[in-house]
């Protein structure tokens, strides 16, 4: 069940997330989108797991977990 | 890999930094990089003074201490010297270690003592919404430079090598995977370490310099920072509105908790 | 027979706090409390203990702080500047609930003023020289012996109550030497930091009754909380809910002035049929000791008031003891104590004051009494 | 005798006369006696004169300070002239040899070579312990026992024998002349 | 019509400093006080003045006294964390008598406390926040023409006087927009450096009468003489001699308290044929004001006393007006001028406090009034 | 050629120093430096914070300003920066300006504003009687250190550069004539300038340490101070127990009075 | 109308609402009334809600808080659950109409598409204005004129006519609303 | 009348001095030798008037002058 990036989805808390757009301006796949509110949607296609929107994202607001979990 | 969150106090959370601000870049590094050292969350105090990053500890499930403006560090001192089994890690700004600090960093520089101090450098006064530091670059705006900073730009981590830190390392909330490491580095040298984390405040130096929002500052960052190999090779020209990042000292030396230990089994029983 | 020793106050400090169990020490020095720190130099690492320089008072204040926070029983000595010097970081002891005990060997001030001579012009200061609202612990010993004794209610009455308690020397009792017995170990007694009973999770550091407090869990024992100079709530986070700041706020004064028959202390001398009360401290209460017996030889019907605790002033045993009668307060400052035996007592009294770096004479004291 | 017994000894700054005062007060708490000994501080220290004093008791003593020395001890002519004020009435005057002192001075002056006595027949820094065997005899006012015991505690090791000796050529000097 | 003007109480310290002629400021950014500098960065070099942000309020307040010392009419300003850390150079400022002005805009403690919140806890830290005996001049205006004023008139005192000048303002009244009319410049007393008429070779920088001072030569007018901390001679040399130092820190309050008619000022609002006297100050002045309104409507007999100048206190004043008066102190903290009202009237009192972070409502004095 | 006597207050004098103190050696060098220069004594201020060698102002006859201790400089810039026609000079031990008032020192240095700062190093607090300071050397026995003092050897001149100064010396009290050099070319820099004089102090240092008197401490500096062209060419063994003397930095920048005034006549009259 | 009129202006930071209540206070003062605006401060005003406040009274005003506001302007949800509380018994509300209100709610609500209007006809930084606009139509607590002047006073060099405009759609917006 | 070393000597300031030595150990001449006090005792034929005393006494206590001055 390890890293397999098949099973692994990108989370976004909206509790924490304050829409800034880093996350979405530095996917390199365009993977997220900006909701109205400046909060990103995922796009489970485009997304290549790399993890640098949790890597930079100042609210720990997003982050890739193995699915169904959190 | 994980952002970290698992040592986050999550009840606390949001915390109050503005959105886009770097210091929740810097603070996910720090504990990205205590997970990775395997550091034990009891033994582990995380002291911090007054700033918008200095907040960052309330957020942070260690022992945790929020002191005064600028005196995080010796504080910390006093904390580490009476128990030095345990790990420090001091949070601080550019104005809280550099200006009304500037004389405890020096010192615990000088006696390096094993603390590990990162700077969340936004070269501003965020907390108290927009005054020029001593790390705000000559000519940029800010309240109380309306006119702009005539102060000379200031380099605290030369600064901190001269006065004796062990390790000493600059890089930016851009380089996020490099900040981290640095992080480590500092961690594990026995002995007083810097970190100048180089970040961003959108809300105060960014609207203010007319530099956009957090994408951009990050931007920018990207752009005007040079590794200090790369730099070796460019002119003070090309460098001029540069900074350079990279690791600037790293030569372990004995640490100060040691030498008093060492003091005391001289002494210990001696009447 | 014993061998006799003769010491000095300061010194006394230091043995008092060595046996208090002081594991801890961070200053800078100053005259006239310099000796406290080299005397701590030398003890310290024979027992085991802390002793650090630092750069400043205030981070000695400060490193004071962190090693009581660290689990130790901590101290720090200064004189006037470097008291006031320490201001800030000691209203975060305060607003922090850390104990620790803070020496003031008072010289002649303000400013650097007359650095080798005697004084106590701190003695407001030790009450009001932080900002904002909260109450203060304060003792000044007038011997060598209860230079001693105070240094060990101070660390114990610091840890009871979770506060900073302030010492208040001067430079006569500092620097005199006289005879010392030091107690032995076992007939006074030494009051342990307190340890809380409940588990980590359940522990919050400032949920405590409005006349008590928690104890104070020690960083690195498995307790994992949040201390800051910030107004807080009962787990010590930040807090800006009126309801919560004023239960805290208050509880800082309340704890002490609640508490203030177990703490304060005093001395009375001949006061039963005294018309005429001498208040007088620390050194001075010397002084005023030669007076009495002074115009005691002469007939003068004169008693001693001299309070061991200045703050919280003993205000119920002043009014049982000098309530109308004629009341001289002699203090070596242009009048400080003598405003809170005025408000306390509410009528007229007389006052006899020096400035000038000498200390008060017997005969000082006793020309006011006789009207010269 | 006075109940109170006030001493000052005054000399130059290394001349050890504060070690003296303390040892005397010492001596004085063997002799099962009170005493407070005290001395000058600061920028005043630093140069020339040097002053500590010593107030010897049976009783109970509170004021701590010296008002009117009954007895003055002066090494040099610096701290003489600084420290002569104020003397009780019935003062006694132990100075050197080197020491000019008024001729119509009206207390009692035992003037003695106690300098050169250590510098000659001793070690130059133990002129302090010379003057307090010298003051022991002329005031007696502490046992020699006791004053040799608290020398014996507070001196270097090593210069026990030379101490007593010193103690010894103080009291030797000062009976001499209280013979004359 | 002349254009109404809405101003921050900060604002109008700023307008009175520029008013009254001020030449240099030096600071440090603390909330509420941030504004101060702020506004005076932008207006400073239009007018030649010097404003300069120092690495901390301990060198803002060096650097305040050096100007002042180079000739300048100086300011600094701050809040409680950083009034703590100027108190040892506002001694020195006081020692050396150095005119200078420093404005504490109050916000709520002990130590960080509540940053932005209102409190008027620092009053007793005016009087004795530094180390050492000497009096204090402080002020605290009640709404922003007073800010104005009283900026005005901390300066004419800092020249008459010599001395550190306090301005106690709150978060209320720092930070509250009212209207302003700045009066006109010749409307209002503006009092320059008074000047020696003595040659360099006469003069004695403080060779002074004990109810006075001497002119103050700026550094670099031919005038060279010797500042220093230590007590000192009339020539401003270092002495220790009893009578020149008693001499010396006796003037320093004297100086003071034998003018205190000429410095005193208050209010007195429906005090003639009231039963009740509320005492306030500051922002709460204004609530007292309001209560006392609701009270008249109810047809009890309420009169408001209100100090501007803190220190010294309007004594005799309240005496006049208060004594044997019901009286209900009403203030920001735990009862600080509610210590001097007592020990002034002799008589007990009431009070009302709140250190919550939230002003004292009108309803809450009322309450007290009604003994709800 | 004269030592400087008739610039002295010549009613104060003798001074309060101990026989043989290097203090007055500084002094007379500093008096020297005043009259070549030919700097008006109506417009020369001295400013000192509290330590023996902030005594010295009180015996020249300029106008002088003993102010708090470690706070020379901030008294100073204040002064200098509200009259930039005033020369100012600070006089300041090694307590003074590297223990207490090292903040002050490096936001000096950092902003370059035209003083000139004599560090009076004597290695120990004097006026306190003894204590180390932070230019203690490791090893060094101090009241507070009776073990030997277990911080590591500090280098104020090194931090003075990385701080910024623009022209920064040490020599000492034996190498006076090198020493009066020093301090005339710090006069003439325009901007901030430190000159470490190395000094004696016979009394507590000297005496703790068994180095003899004033005499054998101006021998030991000469055999223990290497000029920093000689030092390139030894070994870091051969110069463990050495110190440094020169000039270490001399490169004028613009100057903060100068930067401000600028920004007045760009700013005055605009309303 | 009540003699003292307590105004909470609400919103999320950066909308403009402090130099609203600026604009407010003023205009009453060109009416020759009383006037006094605050303000939230602190880690507050940093996170999301923003607050402003504004006495009016044709006399001396000495409280300067508000205490039970008589109309409440929100902009966004938070900040209507956040200072919704303790208003005046005769309160009236001026939303957005992105804000959802109880619909037991006894005072008197206005909704309008203050955002909107700013969004879709101005620029979104204006909603600031066009709320004042709306404010006045309903409350006519100031003049027309004297907030026209306020505004035209305090906003950049350059964008006074998009302010008037501004200005004008709120007052529109609300009469149509009234006119309803 | 300049420097002429003929016409200059060596002055030593009784109040200031506090004979410490210095001079006398650096007088590269021994033109210096100490009282009992430590205070000098100047040989006007060794004397080289080099100024090397001056140069290094703490105490302004010694000087070279033209004779007669002072
Ligand atoms: C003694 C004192 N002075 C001033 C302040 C006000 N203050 C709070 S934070 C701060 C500066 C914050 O700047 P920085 O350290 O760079 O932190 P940032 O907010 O930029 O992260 C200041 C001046 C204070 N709290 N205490
Ligand atoms: C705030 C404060 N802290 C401490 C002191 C005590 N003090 C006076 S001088 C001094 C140190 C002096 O050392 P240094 O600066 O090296 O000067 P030196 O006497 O050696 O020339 C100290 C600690 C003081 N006067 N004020
Ligand atoms: S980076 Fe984080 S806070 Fe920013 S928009 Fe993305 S998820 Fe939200
Ligand atoms: S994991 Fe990488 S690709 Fe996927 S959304 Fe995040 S940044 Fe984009
Ligand atoms: S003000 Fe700046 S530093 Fe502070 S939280 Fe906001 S963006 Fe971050
Ligand atoms: S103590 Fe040392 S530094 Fe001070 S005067 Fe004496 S020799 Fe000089
Ligand atoms: S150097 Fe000066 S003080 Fe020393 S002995 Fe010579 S003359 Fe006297
Ligand atoms: S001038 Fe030269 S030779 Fe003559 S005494 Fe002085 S040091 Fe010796
Ligand atoms: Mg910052
Ligand atoms: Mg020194």
């Amino acid at each position: 069940m390890e890293n397999n990036p098949k099973t692994r989805v990108v989370v976004v808390n909206e509790k924490f997330c304050k829409g800034c757009g880093i996350c979405i301006a530095f996917c390199p796949k365009k993977a997220l989108t900006p909701q109205i509110n400046g909060k990103p949607v995922w796009d489970n296609d485009l997304c290549i797991r790399c993890g640098l929107c949790e890597l930079r994202c100042p609210d720990f607001a997003i982050y890739l977990v193995q699915e169904g979990e959190e | 890999m994980s952002n970290g969150r698992e040592l986050l106090r999550l009840n606390k959370m949001p915390h109050i930094w503005c959105p886009g601000c770097g210091n929740g870049i810097i603070t996910s590094q720090v504990l990205r990089a205590i997970q990775e050292l395997e550091w034990d969350q009891d033994k582990t105090v995380i002291v911090s003074g007054i700033g918008c990053s200095s907040r960052a500890p309330g957020y942070l499930d260690f022992s945790t201490l929020h002191t005064t403006h600028g005196r995080a560090l010796a504080f910390a001192t006093g904390l580490k010297y009476a128990n030095p089994e345990l790990k420090v890690i001091v949070l601080t700004g550019d104005g809280d270690s550099a200006a009304i600090g500037g004389n405890h960093l020096i010192h615990a520089c000088r006696r390096n003592i094993d603390i590990t101090t990162i700077v969340f450098n936004n070269s501003i006064y965020g907390m108290t919404s927009g005054q020029y530091s001593p790390l705000t670059p000559t000519g940029s705006l800010a309240t109380t430079a309306p006119y702009g900073n005539i102060d000379r730009t200031f380099d605290l981590s030369q600064l901190a090598v001269a006065a004796g830190a062990t390790y000493v390392a600059r890089t930016t909330t851009y380089h996020t995977n490099q900040l981290r490491d640095f992080i480590k580095k500092g961690m594990q040298n026995k002995g007083f370490s810097v970190i100048e984390a180089v970040t961003h405040c959108p809300t105060y130096f960014g609207r203010r310099n007319r530099m956009g929002g957090a994408v951009e500052m990050l931007n920018w960052q990207k752009d005007h920072a040079v590794p200090i190999r790369a730099a070796e090779r460019l002119s003070e020209e090309e460098l001029a509105d540069k900074f350079i990042i990279g690791e600037f000292h790293n030569k372990p030396e004995p640490e100060y908790c040691e030498r008093y230990a060492q003091l005391i089994a001289n002494t210990k029983g001696q009447e | 027979m014993k061998k006799p020793v003769l010491m000095q106050g300061n010194e006394a400090c230091v043995h008092g706090a060595l046996a208090a169990g002081i594991g801890f020490y961070a200053g800078y020095p100053i005259t006239p409390s310099t000796e406290i720190a080299e005397l701590l130099a030398e003890e310290m690492p024979k027992v085991g203990g802390y002793f650090i320089q630092m750069e400043d008072e205030i981070s000695s204040m400060a490193a004071t702080i962190g090693a009581s926070l660290a689990g130790k029983k901590a101290m720090t000595a200064t004189s006037g500047p470097g008291f006031s010097l320490k201001q800030e970081n000691l209203g975060f002891a305060v607003m922090a609930e850390v104990p620790c005990v803070v020496v003031n060997v008072q010289r002649s001030g303000p400013s650097t003023g007359l650095p080798t001579s005697p004084a106590q012009g701190d003695v407001m200061q030790a009450r009001w020289g932080s900002h904002g609202d909260h109450a203060t612990i304060a003792l000044s010993p007038y011997s060598v012996r209860e230079s001693f004794d105070v240094t060990v209610k101070a660390f114990n009455l610091a840890e009871k109550y979770r506060t900073p308690v302030i010492i208040l020397l001067d430079e006569i009792v500092g620097h005199m030497r006289e005879r010392i017995d030091i107690p032995e170990p076992g007939t006074y007694e030494v009051l342990e930091r307190p340890k809380t009973d409940l588990s980590p999770q359940e522990y919050q550091p400032f949920d405590a009754p409005v006349d008590g407090i928690v104890p104070l869990a020690p960083f690195g024992t498995g307790y994992r909380f949040h201390i800051t100079g910030l107004t807080h709530d009962r787990t010590g986070f930040p807090s800006t809910k009126p309801a919560e700041v004023d239960y805290k706020i208050r509880r800082l004064t309340s704890k002490i002035e609640m508490n203030t028959e177990d703490i304060v202390e005093w001395e009375t001398y001949n006061c039963d049929d005294a018309d005429t009360i001498i208040v007088a401290y620390g050194g001075t209460a010397r002084s005023a000791q030669a007076t009495m017996e002074l115009a005691r030889e002469k007939g003068l019907k004169v008693g001693l008031f001299r309070p061991v605790t200045i703050w919280p002033f003993p205000e119920k045993a002043l009014i049982d003891i000098a309530k109308d009668k004629r009341v001289i307060v002699a203090e070596m400052n242009l009048g400080q104590v003598a405003l809170e035996v005025e408000r306390i007592l509410k009528q007229d009294i007389e006052k006899v004051n020096k400035i000038d770096g000498e200390p008060i004479t017997p005969q000082e004291i006793l020309d006011q009494i006789e009207g010269v | 005798m006075k109940k109170q017994l006030e001493v000052r000894l005054s000399g130059a700054g290394g001349q050890g006369l504060i070690l003296a005062g303390i040892i005397l007060a010492e001596a004085a708490l063997y002799d099962e006696k009170n005493a407070i000994q005290s001395q000058s501080y600061g920028p005043e220290a630093r140069g020339g004169s040097s002053r500590a004093e010593v107030i010897i008791s049976d009783n109970e003593i509170h004021y701590p300070k010296v008002i009117s020395p009954n007895v003055l001890v002066s090494l040099t002519q610096d701290s003489y002239n600084k420290y002569k004020g104020e003397l009780a009435e019935d003062a006694i005057l132990i100075v050197d040899e080197t020491v000019e002192v008024e001729a119509d001075i009206k207390h009692t002056v035992y003037q003695l070579p106690l300098l050169e006595i250590a510098r000659v027949e001793l070690r130059p820094v133990v002129a302090n312990i010379v003057t307090l065997g010298a003051f022991q005899r002329i005031t007696g006012c502490v046992s020699y026992e006791s004053l040799e015991t608290a020398v014996l505690d507070r001196v270097p090791k090593g210069t026990e024998e030379l101490n007593k000796q010193a103690l010894a050529a103080g009291h030797k000097a000062a009976g001499d002349l209280l013979a004359r």
